[in-house]
């Protein structure tokens, strides 16, 4: 009975946000503002009362459990399954795609009041969820690629929502493009897997992996470079991140659901979802830590040069994505996940809180011009604080020091000296960042209009959500330890005495961060604009705003060329090489013509001396 | 006396339809070109006569008959046409009649 | 007796369209409807009753053929109309009744002058299309290609929009006309080439199929009348070069005109070389496949670049679908079973999203009188459910999963990767240009500031019905395309055959897992 | 009979030359008449009196008088004389005659190099046995030259007719041009 109602529960779970799509758009248009709001959120409440019911029967009897819905494409040896898997790790992810979606569009709901077009908004992000589910719980690869490109979609379409202004579309558009350029790195790793194995559910692809190749095989070491190059893209890790700043262009309920909580942390459940190919590949590892550990520390300095709200949490999501993949580069892949659900909590907090801080403030972002508004937004304010100590990993009270610090301790006892040192310079920098970002947005004197007479947002809808996820981001929500035991390969072991320093030392620079930051922005502060406006130093504060100008470069190196190319080919250079044909006949013609000159004379003569030739050729013929 | 080799006499012939041949190109009057047409016509003739009498054939003689009424036909048409020419375009210059051209 | 009717009903249907005008506009549209209506039945119905499993045991020469009709046509020259249908055809011919139906109900409102005339054009084109999918006889083949032609030629001719930057419609149906009556020629020459060296063997003249697969060439020669083949068909598919006339076509053509064009013609020349190319010549084709999908690459490249440079909507989805036939032909020279289906589900996924795209730009230029896509911008709340369609339509030109082109573009990679891993890879960098010339298209249409504010009217009930269908098929053979595989399984399986056959020993390609 | 063949031969050339140099039409005419009968001279040389006799009578007889006729009908006075000295520039005649000399040394070297070796003795064929074949096999043809003849008057009649003055068929073109430019 209870495998009946799992093979019923699991396709709920994207069945109901489906349904939820398909309501709203069908609709077009009839659908008002609050009707279209109700259907959105219920179906995520659904989905997510289905997640906890699966939760319980998981808890009860934790086994894989898995249901085919129908086999999708059978060629030969080529069946993949339109079919579901669940365990630990995908009940996990299911949590937080449903919990922290549903607080997220209910939240939603009160953000996107008096909006045009909230129906098209409802839809595009059940659509979402829809494909996250799908990506989560997908059993093979094929299915999980539906997902991945769903999301990206979605992703496109939310973020171009405001779609007057062409610069949001723009974004969308490049959002999309990078993303696709990861996933067609994920494509050909499937490509290569099933050529090599026969096979693309991942299950199947997990156990064959270790009978076909050795450790280090370099077709292994391939499919893993590549399917890293997949989960890069879409986690916004260092080579293609530069569409995640550009992505706060979309409503910020978009951005904490998309660019937080879920979507991007994609990458990281592709990649512990496919450990065992990466274990295979160990220097393929290392790298993903490697390139962690840039990303953190470019995205640190990068977040501490910025002015809008949004694109300083943009850049602390980038950064705290780097201490996943970090977490997985040492192998600890229980520890990666639990930062990512914490991370959720309090990014998802951050960003929330930032949009109640921007509709009050009538769409205000820039933080120069917002200030001492801890006393008309009290409830944004103490989210703020909560999801800030969670990010800045404030030791003890809040869930981001359990789970960084677990990420710190793997590198330790993984022996990873160097990760380590970048994670502990990471840490202090985003307790920097994150101290700079609320005093500069609460404290102080409000230095516009709009954030003079800023009106706090009120009702259950705005408020319920912020508190839900204001406990989550403090230790309560480090106690939901998620279900993956022995399901992810164990973490490397250190003695436990070096754990308890590397705690101490841990919980000293954050602490450190938060007093310089709080020193420096509340006392230091004219000095500080001193120093960034002159010299090396604005140099530096342009560097690092325009995060290393790495958007730049990829800007003159690929985009200038590619659109100087279609310039060139605007005409159809080819058609035209081709029309030379007809060019060619239209001058012979007119060449002959001119032979006709109707002179009596001129045509007896070329009789006669046609008629000489034919003799002399007959004359001269052996 | 040995007689007359054939070759001589075409050799003959040919000289005269080339003399005739370069009469009718270079010269822009009708009747000058009617005139070497006359020439050439006349030195097929011979050509004919000379090949008859070689192989001692009658033949010859006889294609020599067809010649001389071609040339009579072609001659008359010849000069009625040079008549209108001469009437239309009053002037006997062939590339005044050039409306042909390409 | 019944494929005889199947080719004859297009044609007398036409005749009846053209009688009636005199009734009305209204009475042709409806007679056309009719036809294409009951040609689509029959089809179906045909699908229903026949068993589409090759017999595994095929012993000897088991006839592959679901049905067969043959009637003696010049017995002097042993050319008889030998008639056949199998799986891949059958779904072709569907996928010909549901674009017939398509075409007379999107231009209902749009054609007005002499609307007789124009159906009768529209379902000879059908006709002839059917009949180059039933034909099995060379000659008949050759026959049916020329004859879809000409009536091509004056649809786009007659009916034509006004061209842009002065190429005049008469000169782009001029330019159709003459590429693809040369390269017509080219297959003539080869397949006389063909009869005469199977006479020269066997004594006999004879133009049936099974015939001249088996008449024993010299490879030199194969090579040669190969190349004449895959010419006529790479002008049709087309391939990167000899492309120019599908764009200029396409920006002149009336939107039934397009939606034909694009949907089944160039099927057409992909059935040609399934049919034709690879059974008649395997070695050749072997031989060739390199150089094919080496084409087929810059097929994808050139036309997403072109695409991105469009300022005209047709000429840019015209560019669009080089480009994915750009992965057709690599399919087709992959060989492999998988690549082949997915290139049948990929040449239906095509049919039906460019169909839409087509439409789409139909019914825009209908409202807003331009095909120019600066005038365009900020269309997305001002025609009602026309942008939700043509975001799904484009969605499916990129490439999303859960539309059937992701099913025959994945399918074809999936199969060519054994047989050519760089060519996939490269491949794949295209499907980042398919996102960029398909978003682009939206970005342009829809997006961005509006142009001006003046109420345009929305899709009324002929358009909403046929838009939603069409999505509809793109969705449910995008989530199982079942029925697709298995009725083209066995054909496939047949060329698939004879294209790795073991025997084949000199294969240039390491051919790995069939 | 060498001989009068030889002297003939070299008479009708230089005839012939004296036709094609010539400017003045009548002169032009006379010369070609000398060179005429010098052919026909050839003709009785060896041997072929009745072609000599036909040559005379129709040829030199018929066809130049016709011509003589033509010629003082348009009396192509001085003024042609002029005009033809302007037309003979050496470019004109340069170019055409080289083309004849290439023809004509094509025609000898074949004939020199074909060794024929056939002499001619100069016995006669007589006029009977021309007419014996003209009548016998070649009846047909006689009837055709007949024929051609005859097609030939109806042409020269009807072209050659000259419309009166009043009429001339010249301005009907040129105002039908104005309208057209």
């Amino acid at each position: 009975m209870m495998e009946l109602s799992m093979s019923l529960l699991l396709p709920l779970t994207f069945l109901l946000p489906l349904a939820g799509t398909l309501i709203l758009s069908l609709s077009n248009g009839r659908l008002g503002e609050c009707a279209s709001a109700t259907v959105g959120v219920t179906s995520m409440g659904l989905a997510a009362i289905v997640t906890v019911l699966i939760a319980l029967q998981y808890i009860a009897e934790p086994q894989a459990y898995g249901v085919t819905l129908w086999r999708w494409i059978s060629v030969e040896d080529f069946q993949p399954s339109i079919g579901l898997a669940l365990d630990g790790l995908s009940l996990t992810m299911l949590g937080i795609i449903t919990g922290v979606g549903f607080l997220i569009h209910l939240f939603a709901a009160w953000y996107m009041q008096g909006e045009e077009g909230i129906t098209r908004f409802y839809a595009y992000m059940n659509l979402f969820v829809f494909s996250m589910v799908l990506l989560v719980l997908g059993d093979n690869l094929l299915l999980l690629f539906f997902g991945w490109e769903g999301v990206g979609l979605c992703s496109y379409l939310l973020i171009g929502y405001y779609y007057e202004h062409s610069a949001n579309g723009w974004a969308a558009f490049k959002a999309f493009i990078v993303t696709r350029t990861g996933d067609v790195f994920l494509a050909i790793g499937m490509f290569l897997l099933f050529f090599e194995l026969g096979t693309l559910d991942i299950a199947e692809i997990l156990r064959r992996a270790p009978e076909v190749w050795a450790e280090g095989d370099p077709t292994v070491e391939l499919a893993a470079l590549l399917m890293l190059g997949g989960a890069v893209g879409k986690s916004a890790q260092l080579p293609l991140h530069t569409w995640l700043a550009d992505a706060m262009a979309g409503p910020t309920p978009v951005s904490a659901l998309i660019h937080a909580a879920t979507m991007v942390t994609a990458g990281v459940y592709l990649i512990a979802r496919m450990n065992g190919i990466f274990l295979l590949a160990p220097d393929i590892l290392e790298l993903t830590g490697i390139i962690g550990a840039l990303t953190l520390l470019m995205a640190g300095f990068a977040a501490l040069a910025q002015t809008d709200i949004k694109r300083v949490l943009a850049y602390s999501t980038m950064s705290q994505i780097g201490y996943m993949f970090l977490a997985l580069g040492a192998g600890a892949f229980d520890a990666a996940i639990f930062h990512l659900m914490t991370h959720a909590f309090f990014k998802a907090l951050l960003f929330l809180s930032a949009g109640a801080v921007i509709v009050s403030c009538h769409h205000e972002q820039d933080m120069r011009r917002l200030g001492g508004l801890w006393r008309q937004l009290p409830l944004a304010y103490a989210g703020f604080i909560v999801g800030g100590s969670a990010l800045a990993a404030l030791p003890l009270v809040s869930a981001g020091f359990y789970s960084k610090d677990e990420i710190l301790w793997q590198q330790l006892a993984s022996g990873h000296g160097g990760l380590l040192l970048a994670g502990m310079v990471g840490a202090f920098l985003t307790s920097l960042y994150t101290v700079r970002l609320i005093i500069l947005t609460f404290h102080g004197k409000p230095k516009s209009d709009n954030a003079r007479n800023a009106e706090a947002g009120r009702g259950l809808v705005h408020g319920v959500p912020l508190i839900v996820l204001a406990v989550l981001s403090t230790f309560l929500g480090a106690w939901i330890d998620p279900p993956l035991e022995n399901l992810l390969p164990a973490p490397a072991e250190g003695e436990e005495s070096w754990h308890l320093v590397l705690e101490l030392v841990a919980a000293g620079v954050a602490i450190a961060g938060i007093a310089v930051a709080a020193w420096l922005y509340l006392r230091r502060r004219g000095w500080l604009a001193k120093h960034t406006s002159m010299g090396w130093g604005a140099w530096l504060w342009t560097f690092w705003n325009h995060a290393w100008g790495i958007d730049e470069l990829y800007d003159r190196v690929l985009v200038k060329p590619y659109r100087g190319l279609v310039r060139i080919l605007r005409r159809d250079v080819i058609d035209g090489a081709c029309n030379l044909f007809a060019k060619l006949a239209w001058l012979l013609h007119q060449g002959l013509s001119r032979t006709q000159t109707g002179k009596l004379r001129f045509y007896a003569t070329s009789m006669v001396a046609g008629a000489t030739l034919i003799l002399l050729a007959l004359a001269l013929m052996p | 006396m040995s007689g007359v080799p054939m070759e001589h006499g075409l050799v003959l012939a040919a000289m005269l339809f080339a003399l005739g041949l370069a009469g009718l190109m270079f010269r822009r009057n009708m009747v000058f070109i009617l005139m070497s047409l006359e020439i050439m016509l006349n030195s097929a003739g011979l050509a004919f006569i000379v090949g008859g009498t070689a192989w001692g054939q009658p033949e010859g003689q006889a294609m020599f008959l067809l010649v001389i009424t071609l040339a009579a036909a072609e001659a008359s048409v010849g000069l009625a046409l040079l008549l209108q020419l001469n009437n239309r375009f009053k002037t006997l210059d062939t590339d005044a009649a050039s409306r042909m051209r390409g | 007796m019944m494929l005889v009717w199947l080719i004859l009903i297009p044609f007398i249907g036409g005749l009846l369209c053209w009688q009636f005008e005199r009734l009305g506009d209204t009475a042709p549209r409806w007679i056309a409807l009719g036809t294409m209506g009951l040609e689509l039945l029959l089809t179906l119905w045909l699908w229903w009753g026949g068993d589409f499993q090759l017999p595994e045991i095929a012993g000897a020469q088991a006839s592959q053929w679901v049905l067969e009709f043959r009637a003696p046509w010049i017995p002097r020259f042993g050319i008889d109309i030998h008639l056949a249908l199998d799986g891949l055809s059958l779904i072709l011919i569907a996928l010909t009744g549901f674009l017939g139906v398509l075409a007379v109900v999107c231009s209902w409102k749009e054609i007005i002058g002499r609307v007789g005339f124009f159906h009768l054009n529209l379902l000879w084109i059908l006709g002839g299309v059917v009949g180059v999918f039933l034909a099995i006889d060379l000659f008949l083949f050759f026959f049916f290609w020329e004859l879809m032609l000409v009536p091509m030629y004056f649809l786009i001719a007659l009916w034509g929009h006004s061209g842009t930057q002065g190429k005049t419609r008469i000169g782009a149906a001029t330019k159709f006309f003459i590429y693809t009556q040369a390269s017509g020629l080219l297959m003539l020459v080869a397949i006389l080439g063909l009869a005469f060296a199977h006479h020269a063997a066997t004594g006999i003249y004879s133009f049936s199929y099974d015939d001249l697969r088996n008449a024993p060439i010299s490879d030199e020669l194969a090579m040669w009348l190969m190349l004449g083949f895959f010419i006529a068909f790479a002008v049709k598919l087309p391939v990167v070069p000899l492309h120019g006339w599908l764009p200029d076509a396409h920006a002149q053509a009336p939107t039934a005109g397009s939606v034909d064009l694009a949907g089944i013609l160039l099927k057409t020349a992909a059935y040609g070389m399934l049919r034709f190319t690879l059974p008649l010549f395997p070695e050749a084709s072997q031989a060739f496949a390199p150089v094919a999908m080496t084409l087929g690459l810059v097929g994808i490249f050139y036309g997403a670049l072109m695409a991105c440079g469009q300022q005209d909507i047709k000429r840019l989805i015209a560019y669009t679908s080089i480009s994915h036939m750009g992965f057709v032909l690599i399919g087709i020279y992959a060989g492999t079973q998988l690549a082949l289906q997915g290139v049948v589900v990929l040449m239906v996924a095509h049919a039906f999203s460019a169909a839409g795209l087509f439409i789409m730009s139909g019914q825009i230029y209908e409202r807003l009188h331009t095909r120019d896509m600066t005038q365009m911008g900020g269309l997305w709340g001002r025609l009602g459910s026309l942008p939700g369609f043509s975001l799904c339509f484009v969605a499916a030109s990129l490439g999303m999963p859960g539309t059937a082109n992701f099913i025959g573009e994945f399918m074809v990679l999936f199969g060519t990767f054994p047989i050519a891993p760089w060519v996939v890879a490269i491949a794949s960098v295209g499907l980042v240009l398919a996102a960029i010339y398909s978003l682009f298209l939206m970005q342009r249409v829809y997006y961005g500031p509006a142009k001006s504010d003046e109420p345009l009217e929305g899709l009324d009930h002929r358009e909403y019905v046929m838009l939603l269908g069409i999505l509809a098929l793109v969705l449910f053979f995008g989530l199982y395309p079942q029925p697709l595989l298995e009725t083209s399984g066995a054909a496939m399986h047949e060329i698939q055959r004879l294209f790795t056959d073991p025997a084949l020993t000199t294969t240039i390609l390491p051919t790995g897992a069939s | 009979m060498e001989v009068a063949f030889y002297l003939s031969g070299l008479v009708a050339v230089l005839a012939t030359l004296g036709v094609i140099t010539n400017t003045n039409p009548v002169h032009a005419l006379l010369y070609l008449i000398v060179s005429l009968i010098a052919v026909a001279i050839v003709f009785f040389a060896l041997g072929a009196p009745f072609a000599g006799a036909l040559e005379i009578i129709v040829y030199a007889g018929a066809i130049m008088v016709l011509f003589v006729f033509v010629v003082m009908m348009l009396n192509l006075g001085e003024s042609v004389v002029a005009q033809e000295k302007a037309w003979l520039t050496p470019k004109a005649w340069l170019g055409p005659s080289v083309l004849a000399a290439v023809l004509l040394l094509t025609l000898i070297a074949t004939l020199w190099l074909g060794d024929i070796g056939k002499v001619i003795q100069g016995d006669t064929l007589t006029a009977k046995e021309v007419g014996t074949t003209l009548f016998g096999p070649w009846l047909l043809i006689v009837e055709l030259a007949a024929m051609l003849l005859l097609a030939a008057l109806v042409t020269a009649s009807h072209v050659g007719r000259v419309s009166p003055p009043e009429k001339p068929a010249m301005n009907q073109e040129t105002g039908a041009r104005k309208e057209h430019s």
